[in-house]
């Protein structure tokens, strides 16, 4: 790696492209480095260079308009394994009252799901998002502007239900005070 | 928050204000931490009466939307401290019951093993929120499987139904089973409060000349009603509207009232028990 | 990196831990890569020791029990631009006492937790689950059956420590001397 200020964009280009979820677009990277987008194809053409030539497991790869970790794809047994053996291979009781939660009351946040489970959900929303069950749907509207989920046609066809008016009715639903203020109010964060 | 008609006299107004009154504390331990090691004050000039009027004065503050359950702990606190302070007051000869001594030194400890703990915990908690604001620095790879991956992962919802999802919803919409409730109804209940109590003095006190604090609790059984009118009696003594004496130690606490007789009381509301 | 095996092992775990959303234990690790557990940490070291000599942006950290890559704490001012959703918010001073008594007294009931702290915990507790950082453990087997609670997983993963044995021991908080002098004067311990 080059010396000061290349150092210094391509380490952070590093660390946003750990941790985001999605392919991140070049034009994206350039304003939070502050450098050019061009700059930034640079950066990423190097870092890409280094891990291939250090033979890491991982590439920087150039998907879908942006610029993502990945596995490298000689390595595909070792993650079919991961996948197979290392994942669990059904819901459990918890996952599914989360999914029972998001479809019926949805569009509904994470913490809204966390107030009526009890329970933080993050990342068993997170899990079914991933597994194509349950999508971003929106946004919600006041401070915070929480991710609001609800349930993906993949969901209804695993079901196997043509549409939500197809699962049983919701029966009488008594929820509890904080509940109640909790779903009116929207919920960014709840501290006690 | 004021009892009776009409504007109260500045000077009594004043010496009921406290700076205690504008904070929020989180239960008895933490007002009285808060009391001793308030601005890291010089150990010698901690006084146990400035702690215990502190306590006193904001137990007069949480007037509404207590807990029972809370206020009792503030109550049973105040007690001890008032207890300790009275103690301190008269020192003397040691005629008193060795056992109501031991008593009172076993509170004592009790009271400050607990500071001690609640302390402990307290900054615990710091350490962790420092630790957690330390990790926050960093955020974990959260991306999941690549999508050439996401066909081989199970279908995890194998085997479901619409009908276990409506289960899943019922298990976890249904209200919880009642917490065990227990039953109270043969204990009578105690109905005391600072306010009234404070009421009945002023009633009783202007012209009465000496009183004795045992003359002010006759015909009291439950320990409570004697704690609550002696809480009475300081709130009085520290709005300078009576006067307290002793002439033997360990005698009789004698009051007298010493206030203008149109003075209006103001600043007790009840905590009723 | 070595050459052949130790490579190829090396190379599979940059692989799988790329994938994981969570941490990942070393166990498993072993069990998918054929190799012992400890040769997976000396792997997993190796790596970190590696990223970390070659000023990377990311590291791998032992967290809850697991591996897991991260954005280096040095770029968190870009990270922190790019992450919309923002941090979790803090927590009150009595919540985050409560999470100690938990954190240090675990299991523990919320009659116990009452009694440290002098007040009612029902609301705390059950802040801190919503949260995630506290969860049910078990049942007092006394009368009453109280509800046990103990900290998660997900309170090991935000204070980044890899078990509770690696929290500062509760004795680091016992006040010194001139506090609990203090405190003894304050309650007029001193003329006994």
């Amino acid at each position: 790696m080059g010396g000061g200020v290349a150092s210094e964009a391509a380490r952070a280009a590093e660390a946003i492209l750990m941790v985001a979820d999605e392919p991140v677009e070049p034009q994206l990277l350039a304003q939070l480095l502050e450098v050019s987008p061009s700059r930034v194809e640079e950066l990423c053409d190097e870092l890409a260079a280094t891990y291939e030539s250090e033979d890491r497991g991982f590439v920087l790869a150039r998907v879908a308009g942006g610029w993502r970790f990945q596995s490298h794809p000689d390595l595909a047994p070792y993650v079919e394994r991961f996948v197979l053996d290392g994942q669990p291979s059904r819901l459990s009781p918890a996952a599914l009252e989360t999914l029972a939660i998001v479809a019926y009351k949805q569009p509904v946040s994470r913490a809204q799901v966390a107030v009526i489970r009890g329970v933080n959900a993050d990342a068993v929303v997170r899990t079914l998002c991933q597994r194509g069950y349950v999508e971003e749907v929106g946004r919600d509207p006041g401070p915070g502007q929480a991710v609001l989920y609800g349930t993906s046609r993949l969901f209804l066809e695993r079901l196997g239900v043509d549409s939500l008016a197809d699962l049983p009715p919701l029966g009488d639903f008594v929820p509890g005070p904080e509940v109640v203020e909790a779903l009116e109010r929207g919920l960014g964060a709840d501290d006690t | 928050m004021v009892c009776g008609a009409g504007a109260p006299p500045a000077g009594i107004l004043r010496s009921v204000s406290y700076a205690v009154h504008t904070e929020i504390f989180e239960g008895p331990f933490d007002l009285l931490l808060h009391l001793i090691l308030k601005d890291e004050v010089d150990l010698y000039e901690i006084s146990l009466s400035g702690i215990v009027d502190g306590f006193l004065a904001h137990l007069d503050g949480l007037v509404v939307a207590l807990d029972l359950e809370l206020t009792t702990e503030f109550l049973v606190i105040a007690a001890t401290l008032v207890d300790l302070k009275a103690r301190r007051l008269l020192p003397g000869p040691v005629d008193v019951e060795v056992d109501e001594e031991l008593a009172l030194f076993e509170q004592r400890d009790l009271l400050l093993a607990r500071l001690i703990e609640a302390k402990t915990f307290r900054d615990a908690g710091n350490a962790i929120e420092l630790l957690a604001q330390a990790a926050s620095r960093s955020l974990p790879r959260t991306a999941g499987l690549e999508e050439r991956f996401l066909a081989l992962a199970p279908d995890l919802l194998a085997g479901i139904t619409p009908a276990d999802l409506h289960a899943a919803w019922l298990r976890v919409t249904s209200p919880a089973p009642p917490p065990p409730r227990v039953v109270l109804d043969h204990v009578a209940p105690i109905r005391v409060s600072v306010g009234e109590a404070v009421d009945d003095l002023v009633a009783r006190l202007p012209g009465a000349g000496l009183m004795t604090f045992r003359a002010l609790t006759e015909g009291m059984i439950d320990r409570m009603e004697v704690i609550v009118r002696f809480l009475a009696v300081l709130e009085l003594y520290k709005q300078g509207l009576i006067e307290l004496g002793q002439a033997v130690t360990f005698g009789d606490l004698e009051v007298s009232w010493v206030g203008d007789p149109d003075s209006v009381f103001a600043g007790v509301d009840s905590y009723d028990g």
